[in-house]
C-alpha cells in the first residue's frame, strides 16, 4: 500500500502532530460497542480516514498460560474453555488431545464423534454470532437481533448435551463427559432447521441487499501474497484463496470420515469473506447431519485416565491444532513428568489477526468502516492475550 | 385576552405534539421490535425515560455552550413545531402559521441542529465532533432535494403558506401534492429519511463507532430536554410533510393516521438496510432525490 | 519430513525429535536461529509463523524459545527450539521474516523479560498495564501468594482436612514420633 | 447491484408477522435442562467427608467445615463441603470425583443478592430451595474420575492352595502397587479406624511416588510388624475406605506389604534408626506377642531397657502359633522379631512367668511391668458330649502345627465357629487333607472372619453351614458325631445385632472324624500371684485398666487381647503403643517426683 | 464491608496529571446527594427503576450472556432497558465477572463518568470472591473493594434468566430507595481510591473524573 500520504513511521511508531490540527485521535475501546469485545483501538484520523491505528490488548488478561502451570492436568480442564468465550470447545479438545498426545492415552471412537458433533456445533454457534455483528456493524440491527437469538437455539442444545450454556466443559482428556440425551436428535433437527430458516433470511435481507454491498465490498482486501508474511489464517486467508483447513490438511478426531469441502473464495473483501463464512456455516449444519447419521450409538465415550489427583505425565511436548472459526487454533504443550504442565501456550488466531494484520489494514480507510472491518476479521480478544 | 387564549391553545397543542411525537416514537420502537422478532419496550418507555433523566441528580458541564445546545435544540423543535400549522381550521391548533411559516419552518428545522452542533461541539468528545461534521455534511446533502422539492412547491401553489398550500390540497385525495407534483414529493420523502435518522442515513449517531453521535456527552436534564425535543420535532416534521404533500388534517385523529403513515415510511426502510458511510450518503442525495427535485422544479 | 531433516542436518547443528508423523522439533542455537528459519521460509516452504513462545527450564537456568512453523502445502509443523540464558536473556529478532512476530516478541520481553533488541516497539506495554514485579511467566513469580498479598482475600474462611477432624475419634491418637533423642 | 438489491431486504418485515423470538416469561418456564450445573446438593448422610471435593477443586471454592448434628464417627469425618460461590466455576468436578456420589448439582441458577458475603453455604445442610430437585448434573453412566476396581492380588487359591502349607497371597509387584497406590484419594478417613492411626495415605503416596525407604519409615513409625499387619491385618480401613463407597475399597493391606516384602530384615535395619539415648529405667513385658513386642519397641525408642519374656519358644505369640504359614510364613515372622530385637529389645524366650520366674521378681527388678499374655486357652462349647477325645480346640490345634508336630484329622472334619480361628482351622484340615464343613450360628455377613478369609476359604473348597447350631456330640465308633439343629435369625430391634434362635425340629446329624472347635479363646491369668490378687481389677475375663494401660496396682501395665476385646493383632499392636505411652507418662511423672 | 477506616479526607493529588493540564480535570471528590422529600423520591425511583439504561462495556465473560439479554430471545427492553454506548447516560454498569487491573483502571473511569444515582451489577463469581481466577496476578478478587455493588448475580456465567432476576432485584431495590451506591461511593471515596491506587501502579489518571 502507498503510505506516502500519512504520517512516517521510524521504529514502529507512527509520527504525527496533534497540535497541527490536521490529526484527531480517537479511543475505540475498551469501553466502547464498535470493538469486538474488551479491546482498544488507539485510531487517529485525518478527516475521516484513519491514518494510523494501535490495537491495544490485555483488558480480558487473567494469565491463564501461568494458571495453568499451577493446576493439575485434570484441573486445567474447566480453565481452557474460558479462553474463548463464544467457542470455547475448539480449547476444550485441544486441550484433551494435547494431554491425550503427551500421556498416551486412547480416546473411544464414540467419544470422537461426540466431540465433533459439538465441535461442529460450537462453529456454527460462533459463525451465527459473528454473522449478527458483522451486520450489526454496519447498522443492520435487524440480522445483529436475529441471529444472537437463533444462536441462543444452539446454546440450548447445547445445555441439554453438556449442563452448560457458554462453557460446556464437556470434552475431558479421556473422552467426553456424557453421552447425547434422550431425545435430542430430533430436538437438533428443531434447531438446525430454525437457524436454517434464519440463514434463508439473512441471506436474502444481507447478502443481497444494496447498502451492505456498497459498505463491504472492496473492504479490506487481503492479498494472497498478505498471508504468509502476517500469519493469516482461516477463513480470512481462505477467502483470498488460500486452501488451507486443518479438518482436511491434518485431519483430527473424526474428520477424516465426514465428507466436506474447502470452502475458498476469490475477492478476499470483507463481503466475501463474509460469503465463505455464510458458506461454512452451511457446511457446518451440513455435517452436524452427517455426524448424526454415522455416529455409533453404543460403546464406551471415556477411558479413564489414572487418579486424576496424582496423574503425571511422561516428559514432552507437542502441538496440536484445530480448525475453530477464526482459523488454526492450536495448544502447546510441555511437560515435565510433573503432575502439572510444565507450560501450555495457546495460539488463537485473532492473535495475528487483530494485531499486526488489523494495524496494517486499518490504515487508509474510513474510520465509519472501522468496526466492519473488525468484525469481518472475525476476532475475539480473550484468545489474544489469554 | 386574545394573547392568553393564544398561549393556552398553543401550550394545549405543544403537549398534545408532544405527548403523540413520544407516542409514535414508542409505537415505532414496538413495531422495529416485532421485525426483529422481540417484543419491545412499552408503549410509554419514551415518557419514562424522560422522568429518569430528569431525575438524575448530578450533572456535569463543559462551558455554556454546551448547555445551549440542548436549549437551541428544544428551541428548533418547539419553533418548528409553533409556526405549523397543525390540524386545518382548528382553532386550537392554528398555532402561529402565517403567510410565509414555510420559510421560517424552514429555517427553525435546521437552526436547531446548527445550534446542536455547537453545543455538541462544546464537549470536547472527539467522536461528537466527528459526528457533528457528519451531521452537517449530511445535512447539507439531504437539505438540497428538500429544498428544491419545497421551491417547486411554492411554486406550485405560488405561495409560502403551509395553511394556504393546505387549504388548496382539500379538494379530494387527488389533490394532494403528493398526486399533483409526484417528483416533488418523492424528492422530499428521501429527504425525510434523511432527516430522520433511519437506516441507511443514520452515520450520525451510529452507536457502533461513535458513540450515539452528537448527544455522547449529554446526561440528565439536558438529555431530557433531546429526549422532549424529540417528540415536538417528530410531530412537527410529520405533520409539516402532512401538510405540505398529504393534503393536512382535518382532525386530530386524521393527523395521527397521516402522521404515523409518514414516519412508518423511514422505519420500513429503516429495518430492511445498513447505513451509508457519510460520503455514500451524500453522494445518494446528491443522486437520485437532487435529480427529483430538480425535475420537479423544472417541471414546474 | 525425514528428507528435510536429513537435508538441514547437512546445513546446520541441529538435533531433531519427531513426536507425530506430521509434528518435528529440532534442536539449534540461538546462534544459528535466524539463519535456519530463513532457509525454513525460502528454501522448504515452511512459510508459515504459527506461533513463537518461550518456556522456562528454570532448573537449566535457561529459557527454550520455541519457533512453530508451517509448511504451506502439506500443513506439517516444525518447531525449532533453542535455549537461551535465562540471566539477561536477549534474543535476536525475527520480525523482519514475519510482520506478526513482533507482538510475539513483544510479549515475551513482557510476560518473561526476554528481550529481542531491533524488534519495533518491544518495550512498549503490550498486556499488562504498570506491573512491578518480574515478569509474571517466569516460574519463580509466585501468582498465588501475589494475588492473595495484593487483593483483599475473603476473611472467614477455614477448613479442616478430614484427617484432623478424625483425631476426635481416639484421644490417644499418636503425636509422632514416639521417639527421644537419638544418639548416633 | 442490482434492483433486486435494494427490494430484497424489505423481506424483513416477514419476521414481523411471525411469532417473536423472545420468551415470554423466562424466569419462571425456563428451567435449567436435566443435566444443568446448577447450585449444588449434598444428601448428609451419604457424604462421609472425605474432602475428595475439596482436593480437586481448583478454585480453592470448597472448605470442609463442621455440621451441627454430623457427628465424627469412624466412617465420617464429620465436616461437610462448605461451598464459596464467589469461587465455583459449576465445572462440576466435585460431583465427578465425590467418592460416595453424594454430592450432585442441581438444575436451579438464579441466585441474587446484595450482599457478597452470604454466597457461602454448605449444600444439604443450609435450606435452600433446590435442595430436593431431583434434576441436575449427575455423574453419567459410564464416566468416573475414579478407578471402581481394585487391582487383582495374584494367589494360589483352590486345588493348587491345598497342596501346602505355602504361602498363599503372592503380594503385589511393583506395577501392581503402583496402580493400586493411584486409586488412593489421600482423604485420610481411614487413619483414625486404623487402631494403630498408621499413615495410610503417606505411604500410599510413597509407594505411588517410589520412595519406599520412606514408606517403611513410615510403616515403622506407627508400627512395629507391619509385616504381620500387610498379612493378617483385620483391615477396619478398608471398611471405611472412601472408595469403599462406589467400589472396591483401595487394597491398603497389601499395599502395606508391598512395601515390607521390599525390605528383608537385613535391609529394614539398615533403613531403620537404631540407636536411642539410654534413660537407665527397666521396664518388663510378659508376653511377645504383637501387643507386648509393640510395647517393647515404643519403650526401647524412649530410651528404656526392656525385657520381653516369653514362654513358647519363639515370639510371636498368636500371630506365630495361632496363624498358619499359608497366611503368616514363619521367615516373616522371624524378620519381624529381628528387627524389634536390633532395636535393642532383650527378648528372653521360653521362660513362663509364675514358673520359671516369680511376678515379684519381676515387680522387684523392674521400674514397671506390662501383661501382654493374651488369650490363649479356648472357650469349650458347653453342649455334652464336648469332651470326645476327637474333637480339638483349633487354637491348640494351629499351635501344634506351628510347633511342627503332626496333627490327624481324618477325612471328614467339621469346623465350628466363624471367626478367623475357625477358617485358619478349617483351610489347615484341608490342606491336611480332609472334606471341611463349617458350622457358624448366625449369616455369613455377620462373621467376624474377614471377608477375604471367607471367600479365600470357599474356594479352597471349604463348606459352610450357616445358622446352625451344635447341640450335641454322639460317639460313633471311635469318630464323634455332631447333632445340629437350624436357627432362625430373630430381629433384636434397631442398633442390635440379630440373635439366632433353634427352629424346634430342625435338627440334622453329621458323621465326622475331627470335630474343631473355634469359638474363641480365654485367657490365663495363674502366673499373677496372690499377693496381688486384690491389686488387680478385672472386668469379666479381660484386665480392667486405664486408658494408657495401667491398672490399679501402679507398676503394672496390661496390653493386647487381655485388655481390649476387639481381639486382632493391629489393635494389639495399637495397645502396646498405649501401654508404651503410658509406662512413659508414669515413670516420666514419678522421676519428677523424685 | 462497611468499613471507617482511610475516613480522613486529604485535598487530593490528581496524580498522574501533568501539571498544565490540571483545570482540565475535576479535582473535587464526588459529592453525595440527599435525597429528596419522600414522595417525590417515590415517584422517581418508580421511574429510575423503569428506564434501566445499561452501559454498554463487556468487561469480561459476562459480556456473551449481554448479548442474548439485550437482544430478541430475552429482549430485557421490555423491562425498560436498552444498552447505552456511553457511560455519561447509563444508570447501570454491568461488570460481567473478572476484572483485570488493566481494566478496573477503565472501569473506574467509566463509573465515575457516570451521573448519579448509578448502579453496579456484579455477575458471577469473579465478583464475589475472585471466581476461577482467584489466583491471578491480573484479575482483581472482590469487586466491593473498588466499586459499591448494589446486586450480585451467583453463576459462571449466570444465565440470562438470572441476569433478569438480578435486574429484578436491582429495580426492587431501587424503589425502596436502597441504592445508593453513588453515595457511597463519594462518602468513603478515601477508602475506594486507596484500594483503587493499590492496585493500579501507574496511576496516570485524575482522582476523580467526571
Amino acid at each position: 500500500m502507498d503510505r506516502s500520504k500519512f504520517p512516517e513511521i521510524v521504529d514502529g511508531k507512527s509520527q504525527y502532530d496533534l497540535d497541527s490540527g490536521r490529526f484527531v485521535k480517537i479511543w475505540n475501546g475498551p469501553q466502547h460497542p464498535g470493538v469486538t469485545g474488551n479491546m482498544a483501538l488507539e485510531v487517529v484520523i485525518s478527516g475521516d480516514e484513519v491514518v494510523d491505528l494501535k490495537t491495544h490488548v490485555g483488558y480480558l488478561h487473567r494469565g491463564f498460560e501461568k494458571l495453568m502451570e499451577q493446576r493439575l492436568y485434570i484441573q486445567n480442564f474447566p480453565l481452557v474453555c474460558r479462553i474463548c468465550v463464544p467457542e470455547p470447545d475448539t480449547n476444550e479438545y485441544l486441550y484433551a488431545a494435547a494431554v491425550e498426545e503427551l500421556s498416551g492415552l486412547e480416546v473411544p471412537e464414540r467419544a470422537q464423534w461426540l466431540r465433533t458433533l459439538t465441535l461442529e456445533m460450537s462453529r456454527l454457534a460462533s459463525f451465527i454470532m459473528w454473522l449478527g455483528g458483522q451486520a450489526g456493524s454496519f447498522g443492520m440491527g435487524t440480522v445483529g437481533q436475529w441471529a444472537v437469538a437463533v444462536r441462543d437455539y444452539v446454546l440450548d442444545l447445547f445445555e441439554a448435551i453438556t449442563g452448560g450454556r457458554i462453557y460446556h466443559m464437556y470434552i475431558t482428556p479421556g473422552g467426553v463427559r456424557d453421552i447425547l440425551p434422550e431425545g435430542f436428535d430430533a430436538d437438533l433437527e428443531d434447531v438446525l432447521k430454525k437457524v436454517e430458516k434464519f440463514m434463508h433470511d439473512a441471506e436474502i435481507v444481507l447478502f443481497h441487499n444494496a447498502v451492505f454491498k456498497k459498505r463491504t465490498k472492496g473492504l479490506g482486501i487481503i492479498t494472497p501474497d498478505m498471508i504468509d508474511p502476517y500469519g493469516i489464517l482461516g477463513p480470512n486467508a481462505r477467502a483470498a484463496g488460500s486452501t488451507r483447513d486443518v479438518r482436511k490438511d491434518s485431519p483430527y478426531a473424526v474428520y477424516d470420515k465426514l465428507e466436506f469441502n474447502v470452502i475458498v473464495g476469490s475477492d478476499s473483501d470483507a463481503y466475501d469473506r463474509a460469503r465463505c463464512r455464510f458458506q461454512e456455516m452451511q457446511q457446518s449444519i451440513e455435517l452436524i447431519r452427517q455426524i448424526m447419521e454415522i455416529m455409533p450409538r453404543k460403546g464406551s465415550f471415556y477411558n479413564r485416565p489414572p487418579n486424576v489427583l496424582h496423574w503425571q505425565i511422561p516428559p514432552g511436548e507437542t502441538y496440536v491444532k484445530a480448525e475453530s472459526t477464526r482459523g488454526e487454533y492450536g495448544y502447546y504443550v510441555v511437560s515435565d513428568g510433573s503432575n502439572k504442565p510444565r507450560r501450555v501456550y495457546v495460539k488463537g488466531p485473532s492473535y495475528t489477526h487483530a494485531v499486526a494484520l488489523f494495524e496494517q489494514m486499518a490504515v487508509g480507510t474510513n474510520y465509519a468502516d472501522l468496526p466492519g472491518l473488525m468484525v469481518s476479521l472475525h476476532t475475539y480478544p480473550p484468545e489474544i492475550e489469554r | 385576552m386574545y394573547i392568553a387564549t393564544k398561549a393556552f391553545y398553543l401550550f394545549v397543542s405543544i403537549i398534545v405534539a408532544l405527548v403523540w411525537g413520544l407516542t409514535v416514537n414508542g409505537i415505532v420502537r414496538k413495531i422495529v421490535a416485532r421485525v426483529h422478532g422481540r417484543i419491545g419496550p412499552p408503549v410509554w418507555q419514551p415518557f419514562i425515560d424522560i422522568i429518569k433523566s430528569n431525575a438524575k441528580r448530578s450533572m456535569i458541564a463543559h462551558g455554556v455552550m454546551f448547555y445551549f445546545g440542548p436549549v437551541f435544540r428544544f428551541a428548533g423543535g418547539l419553533g418548528t413545531y409553533v409556526f405549523i400549522p397543525a390540524v386545518f381550521g382548528s382553532v386550537v391548533f392554528e398555532n402561529l402559521s402565517f403567510s410565509g411559516d414555510l420559510l421560517l419552518v424552514m429555517y427553525f428545522i435546521f437552526f436547531g441542529q446548527l445550534g446542536m452542533a455547537l453545543g455538541a461541539g462544546e464537549g470536547g468528545h472527539p467522536a461528537s465532533a466527528i459526528a457533528v461534521g457528519r451531521g452537517l455534511a449530511q445535512m447539507t446533502a439531504f437539505e438540497l432535494p428538500f429544498a428544491l422539492s419545497i421551491i417547486s412547491l411554492a411554486t406550485q401553489y405560488n405561495t409560502l403558506s403551509i395553511t394556504d398550500i393546505v387549504a388548496a390540497q382539500q379538494a379530494g385525495v387527488m389533490s394532494w401534492t403528493v398526486f399533483t407534483n409526484p417528483l416533488a414529493t418523492f424528492a422530499a420523502l428521501f429527504a425525510l429519511l434523511g432527516m430522520n435518522m433511519h437506516s441507511p442515513f443514520d452515520i450520525v449517531i451510529a452507536p457502533q463507532e461513535i458513540p450515539l453521535g452528537p448527544p455522547t456527552e449529554y446526561q440528565g436534564s439536558l438529555l431530557g430536554m433531546l429526549h422532549t425535543n424529540r417528540g415536538i420535532f417528530v410531530s412537527a416534521k410529520l405533520i409539516l410533510f402532512m401538510n405540505l404533500y398529504f393534503g393536512g388534517a382535518l382532525n386530530l385523529p386524521i393527523l395521527m393516521v397521516k402522521t404515523f403513515a409518514i414516519y412508518m415510511l423511514s422505519v420500513v426502510v429503516g429495518v430492511a438496510f445498513p447505513r451509508f458511510r457519510a460520503d455514500q450518503s451524500i453522494r445518494f442525495f446528491l443522486g437520485v432525490p437532487t435529480v427529483l427535485g430538480i425535475l420537479a422544479l423544472l417541471i414546474q | 519430513m525425514n528428507s528435510l531433516i536429513k537435508r538441514l542436518k547437512m546445513q546446520f547443528d541441529v538435533e531433531e525429535q519427531t513426536q507425530r508423523s506430521n509434528l518435528s522439533f529440532i534442536n539449534a542455537t540461538a546462534l544459528q536461529l535466524p539463519a535456519l528459519l530463513t532457509h525454513l521460509r525460502d528454501y522448504e516452504k515452511y512459510t508459515q509463523l504459527i506461533f513463537l513462545t518461550a518456556v522456562d527450564r528454570i532448573e537449566d537456568n535457561q529459557f527454550q524459545l520455541t519457533y512453530m512453523l508451517a509448511d504451506e502445502s502439506s500443513q506439517n509443523n516444525i518447531g525449532v527450539r533453542v535455549r537461551i540464558d535465562r540471566e539477561n536473556a536477549v534474543m535476536t529478532s525475527i520480525a523482519h521474516l514475519w510482520h506478526h512476530a513482533r507482538t510475539y516478541q513483544q510479549e515475551l520481553r513482557e510476560m518473561f523479560g526476554i528481550d529481542f533488541p531491533g524488534s519495533p516497539g518491544v518495550n512498549d506495554n503490550f498486556i499488562l498495564e504498570g506491573w512491578e514485579e518480574i515478569p509474571p511467566m517466569r516460574r519463580d513469580f509466585d501468582t498465588r501468594e501475589y494475588s492473595e498479598k495484593t487483593y483483599f482475600p475473603r476473611p472467614g474462611r477455614s477448613t479442616t482436612h478430614p484427617r484432623t477432624a478424625m483425631k476426635a475419634v481416639d484421644p490417644d491418637y499418636p503425636e509422632l514420633p514416639l521417639m527421644k533423642g537419638r544418639v548416633k | 447491484m442490482g434492483l433486486k438489491d435494494i427490494i430484497s431486504p424489505f423481506y424483513v418485515w416477514k419476521r414481523a408477522l411471525e411469532k417473536p423470538f423472545t420468551h415470554p416469561s423466562p424466569l419462571t418456564t425456563r428451567p435449567g435442562s436435566d443435566r444443568y450445573r446448577g447450585f449444588h446438593q449434598n444428601d448428609m448422610h451419604k457424604c462421609i467427608g472425605c474432602g475428595s471435593c475439596e482436593t480437586i477443586c481448583q478454585n480453592a471454592a470448597i472448605d470442609l467445615v463442621h455440621v451441627d448434628g454430623i457427628e465424627t464417627t469412624e466412617a465420617d469425618s464429620g465436616l461437610r463441603p462448605k461451598i464459596d460461590y464467589g469461587r465455583c466455576c459449576w465445572c462440576g468436578l466435585c460431583v465427578d470425583i465425590c467418592t460416595t456420589a453424594s454430592l450432585t448439582m442441581s438444575n436451579e441458577y438464579t441466585w441474587v443478592d446484595a450482599d457478597p458475603e452470604v454466597y457461602r453455604f454448605i449444600p444439604g445442610a443450609d435450606e435452600k430451595s433446590w435442595n430436593d430437585t431431583d434434576k441436575g448434573y449427575r455423574r453419567a453412566e459410564g464416566y468416573n474420575l475414579l478407578e471402581t476396581e481394585r487391582v487383582d492380588m495374584d494367589m494360589t487359591l483352590g486345588d493348587d492352595g491345598i497342596k501346602s502349607f505355602m504361602e498363599v497371597i503372592h503380594g503385589y509387584t511393583k506395577e501392581q502397587a503402583m496402580a493400586e497406590a493411584m486409586r488412593c484419594v489421600e482423604c485420610g478417613v481411614c487413619v483414625a479406624t486404623c487402631p494403630a492411626h498408621m499413615d495410610i495415605p503417606d505411604y500410599i503416596k510413597a509407594i505411588r511416588e517410589d520412595r519406599l525407604e520412606d514408606a517403611l519409615e513410615l510403616l515403622y513409625r506407627t508400627n512395629p510388624m507391619p509385616a504381620t499387619c500387610g498379612r493378617i491385618c483385620t483391615h477396619r480401613c478398608e471398611t471405611v475406605c472412601a472408595l469403599g463407597h462406589q467400589g472396591d475399597p483401595v487394597a491398603i493391606r497389601w499395599l502395606k506389604r508391598y512395601i515390607i516384602d521390599q525390605f528383608p530384615a537385613e535391609k529394614a535395619i539398615a533403613q531403620l534408626e537404631q540407636e536411642f539415648e539410654d534413660n537407665g529405667l527397666k521396664v518388663a513385658i510378659i508376653g511377645a506377642g504383637p501387643a507386648g513386642l509393640s510395647a517393647a519397641y515404643y519403650l526401647v525408642r524412649l530410651g528404656y531397657n526392656v525385657t520381653v519374656y516369653e514362654s513358647q519358644n519363639k515370639a510371636g505369640g498368636m500371630i506365630r502359633y495361632g496363624v498358619p504359614y499359608y497366611r503368616m510364613p514363619e521367615d516373616i515372622m522371624d524378620d519381624e522379631v529381628t528387627v524389634i530385637e536390633k532395636m535393642g529389645v532383650i527378648l528372653k524366650t521360653g521362660i513362663k512367668i509364675g514358673r520359671d520366674l516369680l511376678f515379684e521378681k519381676l515387680m522387684h527388678d523392674n521400674n514397671a511391668v506390662l501383661m501382654a499374655t493374651g488369650f490363649e486357652s479356648p472357650y469349650e462349647l458347653s453342649i455334652p458330649g464336648e469332651h470326645h477325645s476327637r474333637v480339638i480346640s483349633g487354637i491348640d490345634m494351629l499351635d501344634d502345627i506351628a510347633n511342627g508336630k503332626s496333627v490327624e484329622v481324618g477325612n471328614v472334619v467339621a469346623v465350628i465357629g466363624g471367626g478367623n480361628v475357625a477358617f485358619d482351622a478349617a483351610r489347615t484340615a484341608r490342606r491336611l487333607g480332609a472334606d471341611v464343613c463349617i458350622y457358624y450360628r448366625r449369616r455369613i455377613e455377620d462373621m467376624p472372619a474377614d471377608s477375604e478369609e471367607i471367600h479365600e476359604a470357599q474356594a479352597e473348597g471349604v463348606k459352610i453351614i450357616v445358622q446352625s447350631i451344635p447341640v450335641h456330640i454322639e460317639d460313633n465308633n471311635g469318630s464323634p458325631r455332631m447333632i445340629w439343629n437350624r436357627a432362625e435369625m430373630v430381629d433384636q430391634g434397631p442398633g442390635k445385632r440379630p440373635k439366632p434362635v433353634l427352629i424346634q425340629g430342625a435338627s440334622e446329624t453329621a458323621d465326622v472324624d475331627t470335630i474343631i472347635t473355634a469359638i474363641g479363646q480365654a485367657s490365663d491369668y495363674d502366673y499373677i500371684p496372690e499377693s496381688m490378687s486384690g491389686r488387680i481389677h478385672f472386668n469379666k475375663t479381660r484386665v480392667a485398666t486405664e486408658r494408657l494401660g495401667q491398672t490399679a496396682e501402679t507398676k503394672v501395665f496390661a496390653a493386647g487381647d487381655i485388655v481390649n476385646s476387639r481381639g486382632d493383632a493391629i489393635s494389639a499392636i495399637a495397645d502396646g503403643y498405649r501401654a508404651a505411652k503410658g509406662i512413659d507418662a508414669y515413670l516420666t511423672t514419678k522421676k519428677g517426683e523424685k | 464491608m462497611k468499613s471507617t477506616e482511610n475516613k480522613i479526607i486529604h485535598p487530593l493529588e490528581n496524580a498522574g496529571v501533568p501539571e498544565d493540564q490540571r483545570h482540565l480535570y475535576c479535582d473535587a471528590s464526588p459529592r453525595p446527594y440527599p435525597a429528596l422529600n419522600k414522595y417525590v423520591e417515590r415517584f422517581l425511583n418508580w421511574a429510575r427503576a423503569n428506564s434501566l439504561w445499561i452501559l454498554g462495556y463487556g468487561t469480561g465473560c459476562g459480556a456473551i450472556e449481554l448479548r442474548p439479554l439485550l437482544t430478541s430471545r430475552f429482549d430485557i427492553s421490555q423491562y425498560g432497558m436498552n444498552p447505552r454506548p456511553t457511560p455519561r447516560q447509563s444508570s447501570v454498569f454491568i461488570i460481567g465477572g473478572y476484572l483485570s487491573v488493566k481494566t478496573l483502571k477503565r472501569v473506574i473511569r467509566s463509573y465515575e463518568q457516570m451521573q448519579n444515582p448509578k448502579f453496579v451489577v456484579g455477575l458471577g463469581s469473579c465478583t464475589v470472591n475472585g471466581g476461577m481466577y482467584w489466583d491471578s496476578y491480573n484479575t482483581v478478587n472482590r469487586l466491593d473493594y473498588y466499586l459499591p455493588v448494589d446486586v450480585y448475580v451467583a453463576g459462571c456465567m449466570p444465565r440470562p434468566e438470572a441476569i433478569i432476576a438480578g435486574f429484578e432485584k436491582l429495580k426492587s431495590t431501587i424503589m425502596a430507595g436502597q441504592a445508593e451506591g453513588a453515595n457511597e461511593y463519594a462518602e468513603r471515596f478515601d477508602w475506594y481510591k486507596s484500594n483503587q491506587k493499590k492496585i493500579i501502579k501507574d496511576w496516570d489518571m485524575p482522582d476523580y473524573n467526571w
